[in-house]
């Protein structure tokens, strides 16, 4: 069973989509829904326990052997990868039903879900995949998927979020689909080992590098790095929050590893980082965009803004990781990628609830938060702790992680502008917990408002808790990450 | 130079200026017609580069299915496109002349066009789907056999694609919003009944339609042999039924193909394909082998195999599109 | 009871982890309890007795070189606690002081009638715990973690009113404590990982032979400004800014925790990471010395400007808080002892001080120095505690602080700086300047116009209203006994400072 | 060359003839109407003599059944769309070039329109 694992994971959402759309209930589309996630995280788990075990699991689709065929290979770094987003999307299937009864129609709930399936199916086959091509086409499934999760916001502005997020998604989709053309072109293939087999006899030639540039591009836009970061802060506000979770958590993330998939384990780091000049320009990306991200963030009024600015600015830590091309930075990347789906899973998952229970986000509203809602307000603290990376979060592990590998690599300057950014996610946050916590609340506000349901505050103690003790007891998530990077890099034992 | 070069410039040659006349309309209608037109161009040039299936796709698709689905949203909307200043566009031309740039560069180090020892051409790939696909799964269209059996599992992540944009398109247009039930049905968009005295067009229609969709048929089985399969198949269903629609209108069409049917239609394609993985799985195989449905004949498991998922395509895709159309069409414009 | 005690001191190493898990335990009972008052601060000044006896408790284990490993984090990120003479002597401070500052915080804010109670005890014992993690830590890691978690818990305390005034403050209080931890310390810390390989605190410093003297001196410049509880200028502007506090918040970030924390983290910096020797050989000290002495003479000279008396006393902190600083720049054994000892001292000659503002708070309302004349007859055991108090911090004897003024001046002959001596005479007369004229005016000059607050008289249509005799009108008493009880404690250690300065004496004697 | 290439040949030639004129007619033509008269042209005339040209010239039966199906259906589609491109047009209250009075087309739709 276990040989047949690598597809399973991919294929129960997949099957579980159109299960869905058939029931027409949004009862039984909710289990379906919660089966499927349990499924693929079961999955994962077991892989990556297999993974670290025996080392890495390949499964060729249709038996046909790779380059043949399509090859799913699961080594340490996608495993990790895959807990990951099918954990959040556990965690996304116990926080919806409740938040999406109060903001989505209710003949439109079964489709929800099969969305969310499907935005599942996406990212989990993106990362699980093997083949170039194949990445694309997961892609384009986890795009349409969430373009149309993001437009049933309750505002009128998710359908403009939702556009602007189509019209860049597809910009980036086809440029990815540009680069993975021209490699295909250079060398006939598109399986990637095949393909990292092939390519590094043709450092120099121009079609590749226009390939890597393409795809670079291309997935720069999909993980929203800063200056193609302009979708992502009002798609991620303007979302449903069951959908902002999940996506907030897990979207940017995979496109991330995708780009490391591309360029550690098609492209090869000799090309993209040592015969093109993308380690520094990565660097330079990165850091403006923590820098810019976390001081756009101090000016939003509105928390789940600020939240997504905030998330701007922390794919710039992740981008910063990948760009030293070190086995430090990738495992900090790593480690990012993890520490802040968490957090960020967590805090939207909060930001949800906030807006079920006061009907809006808005920082001003929060006032007196503390008191109404202790629970919900003590998730934000411990969440927004983790955003600034205070030690004993699991911001802190990765943070700290980023720095020694910077240390590393000489980037002084860089160091300098993780530790400002840091500041400046002080000042975001504490914007919100002092609202929240001193500012006495208007006095008209104190008509009943709906409690917190358990399922959502389920779903938000298991995001914030597991990074708590992923930052407190962090070893194991350190390995993890190391393992992770070491098979990117090929260093793997 | 040969002929087909000159064919090559000339149509290269209408694709640029049909693509600077969409860049510079402001008639939308005009718009639409133009990008079936490019559609259409890109169609001839892929016929030229013996893609036909591809040509095939790009036809029913892009030129037809497509520009029906233009009409269908102008109707809803108005059909000038609100006039925009000029500079809000220049990052969009330069974006559009930097990308042109980098591809011209990058085709600098491309291996010469229909060359024979290009990488694409010497691949093993290659050499084993020509050589090997008779024997391996028995199917005379090569590109049959890489879509369904080789590269069958892209074919499965592709129909996830078309069955997504349906349902996001049911979710986003579905149903109108809950208040408009209480309002006056507002007039439908698109197909009105058209007057009773325009026999012509109603007579021919009828007259069409059985060929149009025995066609479709003839597609969908006919993928093994010729250009064709579940995809093209489906759209050509899709049309003959849109067709329908225009002419009879889209009660007449709802009473046909119901969207009822149409909501169980499109999972359903898909299911069949994954079901077909998950058999095949059952059976002791790899997801999607298609040798082991068949125990005794792997050809013939293949045959088998790549019938079903075809059949799956085309069963989306057809109930997909008309999914589109009737969202499309049925949303009133009482605005 | 005494048995569990008796069973733990056996075990000093399980008493090190139970140190900050009691006013863990105290936070998390007073955020639970909620409502129930008489029960939330039982338990909190319980919990206040048992730590402070745990801490005296383990005295007799100050040299024992003790080490515990709380847990491997990261690789080179252990997080450790260490039993030495420095740390103890800190954590006994902040334990002892805690369950006094518990009872007179009850009477203050039941006086006053503030809100959140349970939030304000919550996170006091927070900062207790965090000051308790700073004064066990074994590396630099583990201190930065509770200093941050030191500054976090108390933010609430220093904004617990929450209007805009006290939102500003708790704004400022948290940009530069943050600020500079994480912008100036936490790079020197990564600095000195990536220096010498590790950030454990050794005897005799883990920096000596690993850079040059340039490095070394921006290295210390880095820490000693980084460490922004210290508050050297420029970045003391938060004390002045947390004074919007009540005043046991004023009372625990003073004396207790916070500022305390912020010097001995300056002393442990110098003693362990650095070492002395190395502080003296690589001249890193002179420049913060001079700083120091800056600091020390220019808070001293706004102090005396200020008529809020809790803005003087909090200029006065800063003033004496470079003292200690003074004393772990110059880097000679007397000028550190001093600054240990000061710690001590100035705990309790300030938390007085405090106690004694917030009583005539409570009692008369009266912020301003200016209003207080002739109060001390109302008043007489809070300003009898005062004078006291004012008396030790400027180091008269026989009180507390008079020793440790006296080794600081020994110490700066020591280093060779007899320059020194006179800026610390003219710091000890500014002292004298802006703390004693408070007690006099209290006692010996008339109170105007009215007799009392409350029945405001103003129909005398022939001059001055006769003499009558003043009302006693003190503070409740959970507010005026904690305050006689640290005055007391400024006589009282004037005789017992040799006993707690004297393993760390040892330890600096070294082997 | 046999005759019957000369036949296929000449028919190919009409047929490109009416293709010419029908383009021109299209490009120059005064108004909505003529230019679909011109365009049908191509549709139908031309369409239908390069068809039966290719017809003459291929040696394969069942090409010849295929270009011989696809003038089947051209005969019905191609007249059958110029007509009701007309219709709409006509329906939407364009009136035709030159004529001296609009023609009242239904009272409903014309009426609609003006």
């Amino acid at each position: 069973m276990i040989a047949h694992l690598p597809i399973l994971q991919v294929a129960l959402p997949l099957l579980a989509a159109p299960l869905c759309v058939l029931l027409r209930s949004a009862r039984a589309a909710w289990w379906i829904y919660l089966l499927a996630s349990v499924a693929a995280f079961g999955s994962a788990l077991l892989l990556a326990s297999s993974v670290a075990t025996h080392g890495p699991l390949h499964y060729a689709v249709g038996n046909w052997a790779p380059p043949f065929g399509i090859a799913y290979v699961i080594d340490a770094a996608n495993a990790f990868v895959l807990v990951l987003v099918s954990g959040i999307a556990v965690a996304t299937a116990i926080y919806a039903p409740r938040s999406i009864a109060a903001e989505i129609d209710p003949q439109r709930v079964y489709l929800y879900y099969a969305c969310l399936c499907l935005c599942l199916t996406g990212l989990l086959g993106i990362v699980a995949t093997g083949d170039a091509f194949n990445v694309f086409v997961f892609l384009e499934i986890s795009s349409l998927s969430s373009y149309a999760l993001i437009a049933l916001g309750k505002r009128r502005q998710a359908l403009l979020a939702a556009f602007r997020y189509l019209v860049m998604g597809t910009l980036g989709g086809t440029f990815v689909l540009i680069g993975i053309g021209l490699a295909y072109a250079v060398t006939g293939t598109l399986n990637m080992a095949d393909l990292a087999q092939r390519l590094p006899a043709l450092y120099g030639n121009r079609t590749l590098t226009a390939a890597v540039g393409f795809v670079s591009v291309g997935l720069a836009i999909k993980a929203a790095v800063f200056p193609l970061h302009a979708w992502l802060p009002s798609a991620y506000a303007e979302a449903p929050s069951a959908a902002g979770v999940f996506l907030s958590a897990t979207g940017t993330k995979v496109a991330i590893y995708a780009f490391l998939r591309f360029a550690f384990g098609i492209f090869g780091a000799g090309l993209v980082f040592g015969h093109l000049p993308m380690s520094a320009l990565i660097l330079i990306v990165g850091t403006a965009a923590m820098l810019a991200g976390a001081a756009i963030a101090c000016y939003q009024d509105d928390l789940k803004r600020i939240l997504a600015w905030s998330s701007v600015g922390q794919i710039g830590y992740i981008v910063v990781g990948l760009g030293l091309a070190s086995q430090q930075g990738l495992s900090a990347a790593f480690l990012h990628i993890s520490a802040h789906a968490l957090i960020k899973g967590g805090l939207f998952a909060t930001a949800g609830i906030v807006a079920l229970r006061l009907g809006t986000t808005r920082i001003d509203a929060l006032a007196g938060l503390a008191r109404s809602a202790p629970a919900v307000f003590v998730a934000l603290l411990l969440g927004g702790l983790g955003l600034i990376g205070v030690p004993l979060t699991a911001g802190f592990v990765s943070k700290w992680a980023l720095v020694m590998a910077l240390i590393e690599a000489d980037q002084w300057a860089v160091i300098a502008a993780v530790l400002l950014s840091s500041l400046l996610a002080l000042v975001y946050v504490g914007r919100i917990i002092e609202v929240a916590w001193f500012r006495e609340p208007p006095l008209l506000a104190d008509t009943a408002q709906p409690s917190t349901p358990a399922p959502m505050a389920l779903a938000m103690w298991g995001l914030v808790g597991v990074s708590l003790v992923a930052g407190v007891y962090a070893a194991p998530l350190s390995r993890a990450a190391t393992a992770a990077a070491a098979a990117l890099l090929g260093t793997a034992p | 130079m040969n002929g087909f070069v000159w064919i090559d410039i000339v149509l290269f040659t209408i694709l640029a200026a049909t693509a600077v006349g969409l860049a510079r309309t402001r008639q939308l209608f005009a718009a639409a017609m133009l990008s079936g037109l490019f559609s259409l161009t890109s169609a001839c040039i892929f016929v030229l580069q013996d893609a036909v299936d591809v040509a095939f796709t790009e036809a029913a698709v892009g030129a037809g299915m497509t520009t029906v689905l233009f009409l269908g949203t102008l109707a809803l909307t108005r059909s000038r496109e609100k006039v925009t200043p000029p500079r809000r566009s220049i990052p969009a031309a330069l974006i559009a002349i930097f990308t042109g740039g980098v591809l011209i560069y990058a085709s600098t180090d491309m291996p010469p066009f229909a060359a024979a020892d290009t990488p694409v051409q010497q691949h093993p790939l290659t050499q084993r789907f020509l050589d090997d696909s008779m024997t391996e799964i028995g199917v005379p269209n090569v590109v049959t056999s890489v879509l369904a059996s080789y590269r069958g599992y892209d074919t499965l992540g592709e129909t996830v694609v078309v069955f997504t944009a349906a349902i996001a398109v049911l979710m986003l247009l579905g149903r109108g919003r809950p208040a408009t039930s209480a309002e006056p049905k507002p007039r439908e968009a698109l197909p009105q009944p058209i007057q009773h005295d325009q026999r012509v067009l109603r007579v021919v229609s009828k007259l069409m339609l059985p060929f149009i969709l025995l066609f479709a048929l003839y597609v969908q089985f006919h993928g093994d042999y010729g250009p064709g399969g579940g995809f093209q198949a489906g759209v050509i269903f899709a049309s003959g039924l849109i067709l329908y629609a225009l002419v009879f209108g889209l009660d007449a069409a709802r009473a046909a193909v119901s969207p009822a049917a149409l909501r169980r239609m499109v999972p359903l394609g898909v299911l069949i394909y994954a079901g077909v993985g998950f058999a095949t799985l059952l059976l002791g195989g790899a997801f999607l082998d298609y040798n082991v449905l068949d125990a005794h004949d792997p050809a013939h498991g293949q045959h088998l195999g790549i019938l079903l998922v075809e059949l799956g395509v085309g069963i989306t895709v057809t109930a997909a599109m008309l999914m589109l159309f009737y969202s499309f069409a049925a949303r009133g414009v009482g605005r | 009871m005494t048995a569990l005690f008796d069973a733990l001191m056996q075990n000093p190493a399980v008493a090190l982890w139970i140190a900050p898990l009691i006013p863990l335990a105290a936070a998390a009972s007073s955020a639970l309890l909620g409502g129930r008052r008489n029960l939330r601060e039982g338990i909190t000044v319980t919990a206040g007795v048992i730590s402070a006896a745990l801490a005296v408790a383990l005295w007799p284990h100050a040299e024992a070189g003790l080490r515990v490993t709380l847990w491997d984090w990261l690789p080179g990120l252990t997080l450790a606690f260490e039993l030495e003479p420095l740390g103890l002597l800190f954590a006994t401070v902040a334990s002892v002081l805690w369950p006094i500052t518990s009872v007179y915080a009850a009477g203050y804010l039941r006086g006053n009638d503030e809100q959140h109670q349970s939030r304000f005890f919550a996170c006091f014992a927070l900062a207790i715990a965090a000051a308790i993690g700073i004064a066990f830590s074994a590396n630099l890691i583990t201190l930065f973690i509770c200093y941050e978690l030191l500054t976090l818990s108390t933010w609430p305390l220093v904004t617990h009113k929450g209007n805009a005034d006290a939102r500003k403050g708790g704004r400022t209080y948290l940009l530069i404590l943050i600020g500079t931890s994480v912008g100036l310390l936490l790079p020197a810390i990564i600095w000195t990982y990536v220096l010498s390989g590790t950030t454990a605190f050794r005897s005799g410093g883990i920096l000596a032979g690993q850079a040059g003297n340039a490095t070394l001196t921006v290295l210390y410049a880095l820490f000693l400004f980084g460490i922004g509880k210290a508050a050297l200028m420029p970045f003391h502007r938060w004390l002045p800014a947390a004074m919007v506090a009540p005043t046991p918040v004023s009372a625990l970030l003073h004396a207790v925790a916070v500022v305390k924390a912020g010097v001995f983290t300056v002393m442990k910096v110098s003693i362990y990471t650095f070492g002395l020797d190395t502080i003296r050989s690589s001249g890193a000290g002179e420049l913060m010395m001079w700083v120091a002495a800056l600091t020390m003479l220019t808070t001293a000279a706004i102090a005396l400007t200020q008529d809020n008396l809790k803005a003087r006393l909090a200029y006065s902190t800063i003033s004496q808080l470079a003292y200690i600083t003074l004393g772990a720049a110059l880097a000679v054994k007397t000028a550190v002892l001093e600054g240990a000892l000061h710690i001590a001292t100035h705990a309790v000659g300030k938390i007085t001080l405090f106690f004694c503002a917030g009583a005539i708070y409570t009692a008369a309302h009266k912020t301003r120095v200016s209003e207080l004349d002739g109060m001390g007859m109302r008043m007489p055991y809070t300003f009898a505690a005062f004078t006291l108090a004012s008396m030790s911090i400027v180091g008269l004897p026989p009180l507390a602080g008079s020793w440790d003024k006296l080794l600081l001046m020994e110490g700066a002959l020591d280093a060779g700086f007899p320059l020194m001596m006179g800026v610390l005479m003219l710091g000890s007369l500014l002292s004298l300047g802006y703390l004693l004229p408070i007690p006099i005016r209290a006692f010996f000059r008339p109170a105007p116009g009215a007799a009392s607050d409350d029945r405001v008289i103003t129909d005398f249509p022939d001059g001055d209203p006769p003499p009558r005799p003043v009302p006693m009108q003190e503070a409740p008493l959970a507010c005026v006994v904690p305050l006689c009880i640290t005055a007391v404690t400024c006589v009282a250690m004037f005789f017992l400072e040799d006993r707690l300065i004297a393993p760390l004496a040892r330890v600096l004697e070294g082997p | 060359m046999s005759p019957l290439e000369w036949i296929s040949n000449l028919l190919l030639g009409a047929g490109l003839l009416c293709l010419f004129t029908g383009a021109l007619g299209l490009y120059r033509l005064p108004d909505f109407y003529s230019r679909t008269h011109a365009a049908s042209i191509i549709d139908t005339a031309a369409a239908a003599l390069v068809v039966v040209g290719l017809a003459l010239r291929s040696d394969s039966f069942a090409t010849i059944v295929r270009l011989l199906l696809i003038l089947l259906f051209m005969f019905f589609t191609s007249p059958t769309a110029s007509h009701a491109l007309a219709q709409a047009a006509l329906q939407d209250g364009l009136r035709p070039w030159l004529a001296k009075r609009p023609r009242k087309t239904r009272a409903r739709s014309g009426g609609a329109a003006e």
